[in-house]
């Protein structure tokens, strides 16, 4: 088993799928001779070649737009946009072309395409290099969101993104693309979307969470338990489809729940699945659903980490919910 | 890059004309189309403005609910469509292209189907009238964003020349379009990769109510295409031999490897800009009387009647066997039934997940 | 007092800033001779000229980006995007440009500009003519989102917009543009943002709506009064900010509550109001607060109505909150 | 639309030069330049090479956290700088822009506490460095989206013109820029509004690593203005003269009313594209030693050694007394303490509503 990080797990997928299927292809801003600015196509435009891995002009319209083109005409474009921030520009293409094609041609046509984005904070890049702009993207029916935030997930699910007939947006949480390795196996394996992940089992509280901050309720999680808390710790991993049966069993279980994300608040799809778990769950609740974000402000360069959910901040949410 | 042996020359001051209103043939090559050619050209323009006027009727009728009239714009549509390949060459379309889409052969009944929300339509109803599309013919299903098409236009060409499929992508849209970011974002990209596709304006002068010179500072459409490297033409758009011949010179072009080319086709909107519109608000009646005088229909009358090829009784009899043509077609249509209601969560994923489901569940609860 | 509908409040409201303040100039496609294609600014081009009513090429990101720039440099500018799906072209200058001036230059520039835009569907125009895009605004810090959904509220609210020093996402419900008419008074006023409005009172389930469902709330409410049940309806009125108060306050009376919207239910607003609700009155709740909102799919041509919230499905719900 | 008195041709195929490499004037016109101002542009130039290096200081001290290498745009920079008016004319820079920043009169321990987050910058630390932007000389924030900035430019511009200020907008660049949809949206609606702005393309060939030639099928970033109707310049922005005159004439331009104009500097950046890349990658080291024998400060030093206006211990002089100068400023930039986090909540409106109240009780708690 090699050992791997998040966006070492990235090129691993995209080398496999390009290998396995000839319609696959890259494209995106700087993923040829560069590599990519986070080197995640490293090495591809040298085995597969400029038709295959393409260098686009500065124009995420382009990009996105030239990707459903591609992908209607039978290829399985993977587009990168090279920051989330820098997806809107883009945006038209995504959610009036891309998301509405299979619906609007009834059937006739489909967008099979990924449309790849590093995302979230915590690299001292300002509000333009750390948004997490995963809810635009949720509300936007015709479009798949996942967001992975281990390297084994990463590989298993953009596999399945690329196999998959529909658009699907692709977020990668930048910070923890180094920051996170592990044991990966060495044979092919593809994980579907729409399933969480159980990254740690508990009984007196759930803590969803999914992307960068992940990390941070895993943490708050051991400390907690150094508290004699057992918190139960969901990684939703697919935003659309999401896992709602995965969810409600375990606030069902523990009676209460924190969903943590690096967004701002409002209209956050962390407020769905809040919404949703009051909803279906209302009786069973020990204490309300608390929501644990970014706050509704741009993301600002200073302070950097604490615009997210910190593990304190998790920590205080979670000790009301217990107190509650 | 130009071939001395392309007729066209790109970036000219006047408009390419190669019949005059008299119909006179004026091009400095010789006419190379079979008869046969030149009365489907006839026919479809023709066709072109039965059926739009056909649809002002169902729109009275309350058989649809909206019409973007495409009078005028036959010449360029009946021309591009005879340089085509159908069924090989992929079209992305907008909404005012009736005349194009039924000579490259959609079928009629469709065309009104998806008019009228039946079940005929490949499309299942699911947008507003005047937004065709056709799998089978490589017709890419209109969207109404202005110029939002272009992009995946360009994607389809770059697929083209990826795979090595020898097809051609031909887009049209409107004057307007061209002052949109995707547009632009579209043809750079179509530019600097060579991509095999044709950039066809269907340039009515009007943006809805903004005259061209509100809408950009450049005399000309064509002259856009310095800004990406490769040639545009400037085409009397009411001249169906010279939409012909350019756009099949542009398409050739491209097929060869040649790269893009932009065309600009100058034509006219008789009608409001849709059914929706009041075009009297913003553009004088001598203005469209004037235009009126330029009509592409009688002009290529004139230059079949010159050549022997048409009466004024044989254009009668044309008109009367297209007519029933498209009552059939639109009876068929009508027939077939409108769109159930229930049709509205599929398509929006290759599979549907719960979500879906369960709000599929609520509609059906109160139906 | 002179019966107005929607549109020609709107018109009323332009008018009234227009000659209050000369910095106020109104921008779009057709928005000169034409009038607008809803003849929201109809005259007004015939009355201030040119310079303050200026027709823009076909492209949003130009009418956004250049409100943008002139409110920076002094101008109130008022921008017109003909139909709130075309709003995505422009989607990068919003969020990218106008929402995060004030904050990226500390204070120093900032764009007080109204984006106006008709949005809702109910009139056959397929789902490039029919969507309801207020989540994205909403989920954007820095952007001020309001909804009107009657004459009065239309006229005072576009006004405090316009006189705003932030930029304001201004939703018409098109479908209510002549369809709703009543007495406005004729001296001038203002109604601050971020106030909701008690349409109706009532003791047993509150029905928060906004913007186009505002009607079909009602005529639920009427309904229910018919069975005995007292429904109370609240009209948020401004999204951005909202008025949780009010809306605690009522839901605090009554136990019971339904967000009602016409946009896909996902991350959106409905779902944040109905989030915020359970987290902050769980105990208080007698039901759960349910969401009546759009379908997750396009906006399909057929059917048309169906696809929103319609007074069928609102009754349907308040029966699961009432028997819950 | 072009006067006979206007010094320059747009559209040439070659890019106008004023100074050839060995610092002859070359121009077919007199210069008309005090001494004062031949030093002025010297001083800037160096000042911008200068500030450049130290930023590169700054980041290895862990006192910044990021640098956009700006060396081999000074030229381009400190041209544009001298034609402007300062605090009349807006100026709506992108981040590579330290030359002309300091040249227009940006206090330098401004630009300073900008990349160290510092409360001496007026933006309040809210941006990663190399993003600056100062209201009292109308320099307007720079923001990360690439050409996000120039239709706020032509917004800018076209209220000047309806409030008859007489000013002027200067926008500059990347030619990266140049492929985004906002861009062509921007020069569009100010073409079509004839607005006094001057779009300044600084062209250094490459958008990180991606080259010209797969940005765009045009030979010129000048050709564009075709597209716009208005004059385009291509200019060799490693000549400071070539930079100042045509940009003179574009603003001129500008403010009598003849519209916008594109003017396309040719530079080169010797760096990488910024501390997070490797040029090496992408580029030969040929190619950067090629360019970097044309360097925009010795080819002026030796115009003005022809001129007995420079000697290379005057040079060293200058050198020193501009490093004491820069010295000077970061220490009064750091000196000023770092952005304290509770500032993130200000600012996000003119006045801030509960939510924000809500979340700001959230931050302190945890502090
Ligand atoms: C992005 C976008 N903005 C606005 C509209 C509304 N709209 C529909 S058609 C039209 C004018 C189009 O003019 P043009 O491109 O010249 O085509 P024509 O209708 O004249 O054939 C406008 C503004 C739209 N459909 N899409
Ligand atoms: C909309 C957008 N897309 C992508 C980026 C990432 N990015 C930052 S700089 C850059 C290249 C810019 O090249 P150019 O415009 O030529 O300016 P230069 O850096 O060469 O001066 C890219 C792609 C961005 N900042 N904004
Ligand atoms: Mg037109
Ligand atoms: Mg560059």
């Amino acid at each position: 088993m090699a050992v791997l990080n998040i966006v070492q797990a990235v090129k691993r997928a995209l080398d496999e799928e390009m290998a396995r299927d000839e319609r696959v292809v890259v494209l995106g801003e700087d993923v040829g001779k560069r590599g990519g600015v986070f080197l995640a196509t490293e090495g591809l435009y040298q085995k597969y070649g400029p038709d295959r891995v393409i260098d686009t002009p500065l124009a995420e319209a382009a990009i996105i737009g030239a990707a459903v083109g591609m992908a209607a005409h039978g290829l399985r474009p993977v587009a990168e946009i090279q920051f989330a921030d820098y997806v809107f520009p883009g945006f038209d293409q995504l959610v009036s072309q891309g998301a509405k094609l299979r619906y609007r041609s009834g059937g006739q046509f489909s967008a099979p395409m990924v449309v790849r984005m590093p995302s979230g904070g915590g690299v001292k890049g300002g509000h333009h290099h750390s948004q997490s702009p995963e809810a635009y993207f949720a509300h936007t029916a015709g479009l798949k969101v996942v967001v992975p935030s281990t390297p084994t997930d990463t590989l298993g699910l953009l596999k399945s993104a690329i196999r998959d007939d529909d658009p699907v947006v692709f977020m990668e949480p930048k910070r923890l693309y180094r920051a996170i390795k592990e044991e990966v196996p060495d044979e092919e394996f593809t994980i579907p979307l729409g399933k969480a992940r159980i990254r740690r089992e508990g009984k007196d509280i759930t803590l969803i969470a999914y992307g960068g901050p992940t990390v941070e309720a895993l943490e708050a999680a051991e400390e907690l338990e150094k508290a004699g808390v057992s918190a139960e710790v969901v990684d939703l991993r697919s935003l659309v489809p999401w896992d709602k049966e995965a969810v409600l069993e375990s606030v069902a279980k523990t009676g209460r729940a924190l969903v943590i994300a690096e967004a701002p608040r409002t209209a956050s799809f962390a407020s769905e699945v809040a919404a949703t778990i009051m909803e279906e769950l209302l009786d069973q609740l020990l204490a309300p659903v608390y929501r644990v974000t970014g706050f509704d402000t741009p993301y600002p360069y200073v302070p950097d980490r604490q615009y997210m959910p910190t593990v304190t901040r998790i920590l205080n949410f979670a000790k009301k919910a217990l107190d509650y | 890059m130009i071939k001395d042996t392309w007729k066209f020359q790109p970036f000219t001051e006047e408009p390419i004309r190669l019949i005059d209103e008299e119909g006179n043939w004026i091009a400095d090559f010789p006419l190379d189309l079979k008869e046969e050619a030149l009365k489907k050209l006839y026919r479809d323009m023709v066709r072109g403005r039965l059926l739009d006027e056909r649809y002002q009727i169902i729109l009275r009728q309350g058989k649809t609910s909206f019409v973007a009239p495409s009078s005028g714009h036959e010449a360029a549509q009946a021309g591009m469509a005879m340089a085509i390949r159908p069924g090989f060459d992929w079209l992305f379309p907008y909404y005012r292209d009736k005349t194009l889409l039924a000579a490259i052969g959609y079928p009629v009944e469709m065309l009104y189907a998806q008019m009228m929300a039946t079940r005929l339509d490949p499309n299942k109803g699911r947008q507003m009238p005047e937004h065709p599309g056709l799998k089978e013919l490589n017709v890419y299903t209109v969207a109404s964003p202005i110029a939002s098409h272009v992009p995946p236009a360009v994607g389809a060409a770059i697929s083209m020349k990826i795979q090595g499929t020898g097809q051609v992508v031909i887009t049209t849209f409107g004057d307007g379009a061209t002052s949109e970011g995707d547009w632009h974002a579209a043809l750079n990209f179509a530019g600097a990769q060579g991509a095999p596709i044709v950039f066809a304006a269907e340039n009515n002068r009007y943006a809805i109510s903004v005259n061209f010179e509100k809408q950009s500072g450049s005399p000309r459409i064509s002259d856009k295409a310095h800004a990406y490297g490769f040639p545009g033409y400037h085409v009397d758009g009411m001249d169906v031999l010279a939409s012909y011949y350019v756009a099949k010179e542009a398409i050739e072009r491209a097929r060869e490897g040649l790269g893009p080319s932009l065309v600009e086709f100058l034509v006219y909107r008789y009608g409001p800009h849709s059914s929706a519109d009041d075009d009297r608000v913003y553009r004088s009646r001598e203005e469209v009387e004037f235009w009126k005088k330029k009509d592409p229909i009688p002009r290529f009358e004139r230059f079949l009647e010159k050549r022997g090829l048409w009466t004024p009784e044989e254009g009668e009899r044309l008109r009367e066997e297209i007519k029933a043509e498209l009552l059939a077609a639109e009876e068929k249509a009508e027939a077939a039934g409108e769109v159930p209601p229930e049709w509205m969560f599929d398509d929006v994923y290759g599979t549907p997940y719960w979500l879906l489901e369960e709000q599929r569940q609520i509609l059906l609860s109160e139906l």
